[in-house]
């Protein structure tokens, strides 16, 4: 009895050896799934939370920041440093904006504080790799960034009362 | 007609005539095996250095992944690259080692493997001698490997590399003797220890004793990729329990040496495989009107075989190391021996009459 | 750093067969201990006498920070208490609270909660079954498992941007609509996900030399298992009934049908079974919800700075992806939490160790730590 | 056969040669080497023994588990046994029956003394 | 050449046994002995016996070295720097090797071995493949030692003589196993 | 079984051996119990049919520099019956000692080793009472309200 | 081709002879003088083969003793050693010298 | 050299014909530190090390999708010794911060460290109210790349890991300053 089931074992096992063999090599026929991230790259989806910039209007020649200093009150990492003026005309406008990209963590918070379309996350700019930690604080000018006129980047910033028009689709 | 025995005859034709013309014929006895040294050499470095290439990129293809490719057309340089850095990286000595074995370690490593390449036959009369006690003489020559190993966990001075040094003495040994027994089928059969030797013998014969003798080739494989230290006998070097096993403590061209040991012995376990189980360099049967040139064949049949080498590797789980030396004692040497009577009773039934 | 916890270690001078006891550390940067656990291993030959696991190097004060922070800005640091499972932590803490301050999350966000929780439940099992396998030694699981992941963090990104800390089950809801076209992409993804475990389990499950690491290897008795706090899918291979989704219905639970998986012989092998039938539940779960995903609001109605109650309290438990999971508050009445104290399954998990590991060999103890799917964060926090 | 074995010991120099090359080029280039750049640090704690980044403790020698040497033991007897195999399979045709017979007690003789091992439980891994 | 190899051969083998067996540190020592039992394989080769070096590289190196190491791994505590490697009688051994050595010179070269100039240098020669497997008394012609299956005739039939310590050299190997497993199993009560 | 009716079980059942039990405003059922109670209480609670509160979920502690007291919080919950329990003992701040509940729940080991740690409450007859998150040769109790140290920068708000 | 003569085999295993036998006598551990011992038995053996081979070189007897040689040898480091264990294990040493503690 | 040269990107060659005056030719030395750049470049093995969430994102780089062993650095190699790239993923915190120092200091040099995530960085999330989590890993080791994000995209990793490889473009390989 003992001999046959040392046997039968044997056997039992070289054939799931088998069928484990049989996977990794379909695999190895198969194609791969590797993007090749310099040459190509993955299309991102906007709401991607990649880089914060602040808006700039390019036909009022200004940032939308009013200086409400609600994104600044949102961060739960203390990372954003503003200030600002009140203007002639009686208008808030900031002056220094400073985001320490050392310690921010990325949560949105800021931008879904920002009740004047001022602060955005941009998708694509993933590249931020520096050799001195000073360059992660960034300024007004570093952040500065102008909503291309595309329909497609009119969807792109987070916003919390999204139409609930998904589901149910089944 | 292109063989490998032609090759050689011209080359060598050539180089005696060279040395007719320098004048230094007398020395024929010295030159030429330097040459053929330096030449397996060459065709070892870059062959080991296309093995740890195709093994990335056999591993990357198995995970839906691409694998070295930014450096030299497909990635081809990768591994020279690796090879320069290890180089030229600095050379830690850890303290309290010992100093002269971890220095002779490394090269224990390799030229024992190295030696083993002495008695390949990568065609008919392409070896670089083949000796009478061949296979006898790699399983012997070999066994350096061992002290290699034992020496360098011994003096690198850590935990890990002298427990990962002994298991992987102990492992070798274990799967050396089912190494041994497995081969012996084989060489009653043939009566020659010489590597091509039972070659030929296979070529008159026409079949390869991998039909009468699939569970010796089960067997060989298992030990050779156990000698080897190789997955999923990599216990020495289990990195999830011992770090780097032996080699933990050696960095920059010492290490690349023990790597450059580990895959020699890969290729000079599974060319004896292939010469012993696949018919070494023989064409495959029918296809002999190709007039495929031997060493084709024969370097066809080892990738294959490395390449499920590597396969078991990227695709088992790893043996505890209690399981595995019972693998080796309990399983793999009972079966060996049965597999030897087994074989005898039958030579016996088959031709016994005739031989007496 | 004096090293006094190592100088503690005792020795026993000599052991039956002559060999001296020895002390081997594993971490705090080891290959094997998933993170930055550091195991003491005291070992006589190959057999461990003692594991002392050290914690505290990934100790971050997660629950002290979380104190001086608003109920929204603590949720960012839930994703952190267990980044493998950040959506299960995001759901506890944001129930918690919902419960400390009454407010009731409308239904679609309920069912966009389970259908995210249940997600991650799929990628956090997935890449503990690489992670175990990788422990075991076959590393191409561990392959496979993250390249089914990516498809799920790409629905996550598709949705809240982020692919390792959400933040996207808020208080009072979740942080913002799925796109249209995130149901049929989900759809998509359980139909081709699904022959997949299949393969894993052709890779794993009666590999003999899985099954020789793992069968009869680390056996928790129920009775012992319950002692130690043992939790989840750990709890579950040795057939004790645990699921908060069972016991303690949250979200629309008790409205879905799922199975609890359970396994009796409770060692590694039916660790891992449970896990791996697991996500076949989840997948179910995630079918149902999507099926009932009605249009509707996704946030509740809230002040604008949430406050809770003086003197409240709640200790509420959902099961993540390792197992229980729960939240202490307690409220001052200001909009920071008075304390905040997070029970993780790893943490109780972890403490069976030692006793699992003693008289087995050292390969034994990654097989048995990379069976109670351990993560140190939650260990540590 | 001499100058066949010759080719062995050209190979034993080569590659010892060809290592020490690769030694002497690897310090020649490698940092704190002959032309390589100098770095500065602390010698004392790059050549100290690697534990997982603490400390070590107490000495990195520790005797053996006596398992250790059993199988060591049965190796050299089984490696005995392939001393006295290997001829008898090269003439294995020619001894015959008897020949056979004649291994198979010897095997048999050391079988004893394997199956002895294995139920003394020396084929355990301590 | 192959003459000064040899003699490079029995210096390397006479100085390694030497260092093996004056050295402190153990673990050197047996890697001395290796590279002695190396050499010595080297000069069964010039004894025209390249199955007995396979064996002897195979035994001694890869097998009775090893197991050395792993006894003096076992007994780790003795490799106690300050130790003297030697013991007391170290004079008295050094003049009883010395003597014995002189004593076997002078009677090697008194012996009429000294005349015996190399009786076989003829027949040494070439070698010939024995991929036939052909052996010496089989075929009657000069002996090839060469040939592995002859060493097999030898031991194995009948005739030889050598059947029965054949049968009892497993005996012994029997013994020697069983004897060395129950002495190092035995606890220490 | 609603938490009232299990709250007029607990007091009937264990009517000298508590100080009080309350469901409060978010449901949940507290027992606040003494010091000297503690123990034989969580014993009960776990062996008693009916109860048999076979899991501790959870053991934290809650620092009150203004009353001067840290309050030890246990979460119980009973794997047959299926319900939670909240039992708080509050323990003096200056120095806080309280039994050890490792006798009754293995579990207990760590999480008490962590208050110990956090808020420096000493558990008597503990097996292994030593530092668990923090160095060994550490000498505050960070979690507590207090607490104050050269790395720890206040966020500023 | 070989042109040695054989005393300088006799020689040679002279020598290391000489050599075991030093070890034997003055190395005061168990394991160095089982070293020697091995050193002693080679140079039997190169005795052996080398009269095999000069000497009456028909004769089989000179490689088969060789053989049972090299095969006693290596069950005797075998037990050797384990008998060295042994007595290290009972009495924390491997010092020949200190071996008269075993009839004690 | 030949060799060498054969299997380059174009990119480097673009980069080694600046490098020299008149295209093709090349000093001996110029033409070894080029070969030996190169290697470093293209050959740079991280070591094991992750600590927390961005380790995760670690994985996921070496993973399928992006798999960084396009770049040769897939050999995680376990002990330091092997290891030429230190990516610190995770927090550190105090007590891990003298590993994490040893670590580093057992690398044989050139060794490079990447900062992955803003808790190597700066402390990251942790950076206010933490009592254990060290404040930015440069002010112990020197940082050479440091990759913001919490976590990274691996995406970003990558781009860290070529940064460094530019980085070894720009550092001298021989004792002798080149133009003294
Ligand atoms: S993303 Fe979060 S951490 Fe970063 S600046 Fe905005 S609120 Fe602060
Ligand atoms: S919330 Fe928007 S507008 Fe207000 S300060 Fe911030 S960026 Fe400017
Ligand atoms: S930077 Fe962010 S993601 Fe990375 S370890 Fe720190 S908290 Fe985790």
């Amino acid at each position: 009895m003992g001999i046959v089931r040392y046997f039968r074992n044997i056997l039992a096992g070289l054939w799931n050896l088998l069928v484990g063999l049989s996977v990794t090599t379909k695999y190895f026929f198969k194609g791969t799934t590797t993007q090749q991230y310099p040459e190509e790259r993955l299309p991102l989806p906007v709401r991607s939370r990649s880089m914060i910039k602040l808006i700039y209007d390019d036909e009022k020649d200004q940032f939308n920041c009013v200086a409400c200093l609600m994104c600044m009150k949102a961060c739960p990492n203390s990372c954003i440093k503003l200030e600002g003026v009140r203007q002639a005309d009686g208008k808030r406008r900031m002056t220094t904006f400073k985001l320490d990209f050392s310690t921010c963590i990325f949560c949105g918070y800021c931008v879904e504080a920002c009740g004047f379309d001022a602060l955005t996350f941009v998708s694509e700019e993933y590249e931020n790799s520096v050799y001195k930690r000073g360059s992660l604080l960034q300024d007004e000018q570093a952040m500065k960034w102008v909503r291309p006129h595309s329909p497609a980047a009119e969807a792109a910033p987070i916003e919390n009362t999204a139409p609930a028009t998904a589901g149910a689709q089944s | 007609m292109l063989t490998g025995e032609n090759i050689v005859q011209l080359v060598s034709g050539l180089l005696h005539w060279a040395y007719a013309q320098a004048g230094i014929s007398s020395l024929a006895g010295v030159i030429d095996p330097i040459i053929s040294a330096v030449v397996m050499f060459g065709f070892i470095a870059v062959f080991v250095m296309f093995l740890v290439w195709m093994e990335r990129k056999v591993s990357a293809h198995m995970q839906s992944r691409i694998g070295p490719n930014r450096v030299g057309p497909l990635g081809l340089l990768q591994t020279v690259a690796d090879a320069i850095k290890l180089t030229i990286k600095e050379d830690v000595k850890p303290v309290n080692r010992d100093k002269v074995p971890y220095f002779i370690a490394p090269i224990v490593a390799f030229v024992a493997t190295f030696m083993g390449m002495v008695v390949i036959p990568f065609d008919k009369g392409v070896v670089v001698q083949d000796l009478n006690v061949g296979i006898l003489y790699i399983i012997a020559i070999t066994g350096f490997t061992v002290i290699a190993i034992l020496t360098a966990g011994w003096s690198s001075n850590n935990k890990y590399a002298l427990l990962g040094g002994f298991r992987s003495a102990a492992q070798i040994i274990s799967y050396e003797v089912s190494l041994v027994l497995s081969v012996v089928p084989i060489i009653m059969i043939t009566g020659t220890l010489s590597l091509s030797g039972i070659v030929e013998y296979q070529k008159q014969a026409g079949y390869w004793f991998i039909l009468p003798q699939i569970v010796a080739f089960l067997i060989f494989i298992t030990s050779a990729t156990a000698e080897a230290n190789r997955a999923p006998f990599d216990i020495p070097e289990a990195e999830s329990e011992l770090i780097g096993g032996f080699h933990t403590e050696y960095s920059g061209v010492k290490f690349a040496m023990f790597f450059l040991g580990e895959y020699i012995a890969v290729v000079v376990s599974s060319a004896v495989a292939v010469t012993l189980f696949l018919g070494g360099w023989l064409p495959l049967p029918y296809l002999d009107f190709l007039h495929i040139p031997g060493f084709v064949w024969f370097l066809a049949k080892l990738l294959l075989v490395i390449y499920l080498i590597m396969a078991f590797r990227w695709t088992f789980p790893r043996l505890r190391v209690d399981q595995l030396m019972d693998f080796g004692w309990k399983v793999l040497i009972p079966i060996s021996i049965i597999n030897i009577l087994a074989t005898a009773v039958v030579w016996f039934c088959l031709y016994g009459k005739g031989a007496q | 750093m004096t090293d006094l916890l190592l100088s503690q270690v005792k020795l026993s001078g000599e052991s039956q067969f002559g060999t001296d006891e020895y002390v081997v550390n594993m971490g705090p940067q080891h290959p094997a201990t998933h993170g930055v656990l550091r195991l003491i291993v005291k070992l006589d030959g190959e057999t461990v006498k003692e594991t002392i696991p050290v914690l505290g190097y990934l100790h971050r004060s997660i629950e002290k920070i979380s104190e001086n922070r608003t109920y929204p800005q603590c949720i960012t640091y839930t994703d952190r208490v267990d980044y493998v499972s950040a959506m299960s932590v995001n759901l506890a803490f944001a129930l918690a609270t919902e419960r400390l301050m009454g407010i009731e999350a409308p239904a679609r966000a309920q069912w966009l909660r389970m259908v995210f929780v249940e997600l991650q439940r799929l990628a956090s099992h997935l890449l503990w079954m690489g992670a175990f396998a990788g422990d075991i030694g076959a590393l191409t699981p561990f392959l496979y498992g993250l390249r089914e992941r990516e498809r799920i963090l790409d629905l996550f990104e598709m949705t809240c941007g982020q692919r390792l800390t959400y933040n996207y089950i808020r208080i009072g809801g979740v942080m913002i609509d799925v796109l249209p076209e995130f149901v049929p992409k989900c759809r998509a993804f359980l139909d081709y996900f699904e022959p997949k475990i299949a393969e894993y389990e052709g890779l794993l499950t009666y590999n003999p030399i899985f099954l020789e690491r793992t069968k009869g290897v680390g056996v928790i008795s129920p009775e012992v298992g319950i002692n130690a706090g043992i939790c989840g899918p750990s709890l579950r291979g040795s057939g004790v009934s645990c699921d908060v989704r069972k016991q303690q219905p949250y979200l629309f639970y008790d409205q879905v049908k799922f199975n609890e998986c359970l396994e009796t012989a409770g060692d590694c092998w039916s660790r891992y079974k449970v896990r791996m039938n697991e996500m076949r539940e989840s997948i179910s779960i995630i079918r149902q919800s999507l099926d009932r995903l009605e249009p509707g609001p996704i946030e509740a109605k809230m002040p604008p700075v949430l406050k809770a109650p003086t003197n409240s309290e709640i200790y509420s438990r959902i099961e993540s992806s390792r197992g229980e999971m729960g939240v202490y508050l307690v409220g001052d009445g200001t909009a920071k939490p008075w304390k905040v104290k997070y029970r993780c399954a790893s943490f109780s998990n972890l403490y069976l160790l030692d006793e699992l590991t003693r008289g087995w060999k050292v390969a034994d103890i990654m097989a048995v730590l990379g069976s109670l799917d351990m993560i140190v964060p939650e260990v540590d926090r | 056969m001499l100058e066949q074995y010759g080719y062995v010991l050209v190979f034993l120099l080569a590659g010892i040669f060809f290592i020490l090359m690769a030694f002497i080029t690897g310090w020649v280039f490698s940092p704190n080497g002959l032309l390589g750049l100098r770095y500065k640090y602390k010698k004392e704690i790059l050549e100290d023994t690697y534990e997982c980044g603490v400390e070590t403790q107490g000495t990195s020698w520790f005797r053996f588990n006596i398992s250790f040497y059993l199988y060591a033991l049965l190796f050299v007897i089984f490696d005995i046994e392939t001393v006295f195999l290997y001829p008898w399979a090269v003439s294995f045709k020619k001894l015959g029956v008897f020949g056979f017979v004649e291994m198979v007690v010897f095997i048999a003789i050391l079988l004893v003394g394997f199956a002895y091992a294995w139920k003394k439980e020396a084929l355990k891994w301590e | 050449m192959s003459n000064l190899i040899f003699y490079a051969i029995a210096g390397i083998v006479v100085a390694s046994g030497l260092l093996s067996l004056t050295v402190r540190n153990l673990f050197h020592c047996a890697l001395f002995l290796a590279m002695t039992m190396f050499g010595v394989s080297g000069v069964f080769l010039y004894l025209n016996s390249d199955f007995l070096a396979s064996v002897q590289v195979l035994i001694y190196v890869g097998a009775v070295t090893v197991i050395i190491i792993f006894g003096i791994s076992l007994t780790r505590n003795l490799m106690d720097d300050r130790a003297k490697a030697m013991n007391r009688q170290l004079l008295f051994a050094v003049l009883a090797a010395a003597v014995l050595t002189v004593i076997l010179f002078a009677a090697i070269h008194q012996s009429s071995f000294v005349t015996q100039e190399h009786p076989m240098a003829v027949t040494l020669g070439t070698v010939t493949s024995d991929t036939q497997s052909m052996t010496a008394v089989e075929a009657g012609a000069s002996p090839v030692f060469q040939s592995v299956g002859y060493l097999a005739d030898a031991l194995l039939l009948p005739q030889n003589g050598f059947a029965f310590a054949f049968e009892f050299v497993s005996i012994l190997l029997l013994s020697a196993l069983v004897g060395a497993i129950v002495i190092a199993r035995k606890d220490p009560s | 079984m609603t938490n009232d009716e299990l709250k007029s079980k607990l007091e009937a059942d264990f009517k000298d051996q508590v100080q009080s039990v309350v469901v409060t405003a978010q449901k949940e059922l507290v027992i606040t119990a003494t010091v000297a109670q503690y123990l034989s209480l969580c014993k009960q609670l776990r062996d008693k049919s009916g109860y048999e509160m076979n899991h501790l979920s959870s053991l934290t502690a809650v620092d009150y520099p203004k009353e001067n007291k840290i309050t030890v919080v246990s979460h119980l919950w009973s794997y047959k019956n299926c319900f939670q329990l909240t039992v708080k003992v509050d323990v003096d701040r200056g120095n806080s000692s309280i039994p050890t509940l490792f006798g009754i729940w293995a579990s207990a080991n760590w999480f008490e080793r962590e208050v110990f740690d956090l808020y420096g409450v000493v558990f008597e007859g503990h097996p292994n009472l030593r530092r668990i998150m923090m160095p060994d040769d550490y000498q505050k109790f960070p979690l507590r309200k207090d607490f104050a140290d050269d790395g720890f920068i206040v966020k500023p708000s | 081709m070989n042109s040695i003569p054989l005393v300088h085999f006799l020689y040679l295993a002279a020598m290391l002879f000489g050599v075991g036998v030093f070890g034997v006598l003055a190395r005061k551990n168990a394991i160095s003088v089982l070293m020697g011992i091995e050193l002693m038995l080679n140079a039997v053996n190169i005795n052996f083969l080398a009269f095999a081979r000069y000497w009456n070189w028909n004769s089989l007897t000179g490689p088969v003793f060789v053989v049972f040689v090299i095969t006693i040898a290596a069950a005797e480091a075998a037990v050797a050693l384990a008998i060295i264990i042994s007595i290290y294990r009972h009495l924390r040493t491997a010092n020949v010298d200190d071996a008269h503690y075993l009839r004690g | 050299m030949g060799v060498g040269l054969k299997g380059l990107s174009n990119k480097d060659v673009e980069l080694m014909e600046s490098e020299s005056n008149i295209p093709g030719l090349w000093t001996l030395e110029k033409a070894v530190e080029f070969i030996f750049k190169w290697a470093r470049k293209n050959s740079l093995w991280p070591l094991q090390f992750g600590t927390a969430c961005c380790a995760i994102e670690m994985m996921a780089t070496a993973a399928g999708r992006y798999d960084i062993a396009r770049f040769g650095a897939e050999v995680f190699r376990p002990s330091p010794r092997q290891a030429d790239l230190l990516i610190a993923a995770g927090t550190i915190t105090e007590k891990m911060g003298y590993a994490l120092k040893k670590l580093y200091e057992q690398m044989p040099k050139p060794s490079w460290v990447i900062a992955m995530g803003s808790c190597t960085i700066a402390g990251g999330p942790y950076y206010y109210d933490s009592y254990t989590v060290v404040k930015g890993i440069d002010s112990f080791i020197p940082v050479d790349v440091y990759v913001p994000g919490c976590p990274p995209r691996p995406e970003s990793l990558i781009h860290g890991l070529m940064a460094i490889q530019k980085k070894i473009d720009d550092e001298p390989i021989f004792r002798r300053r080149k133009n003294a």
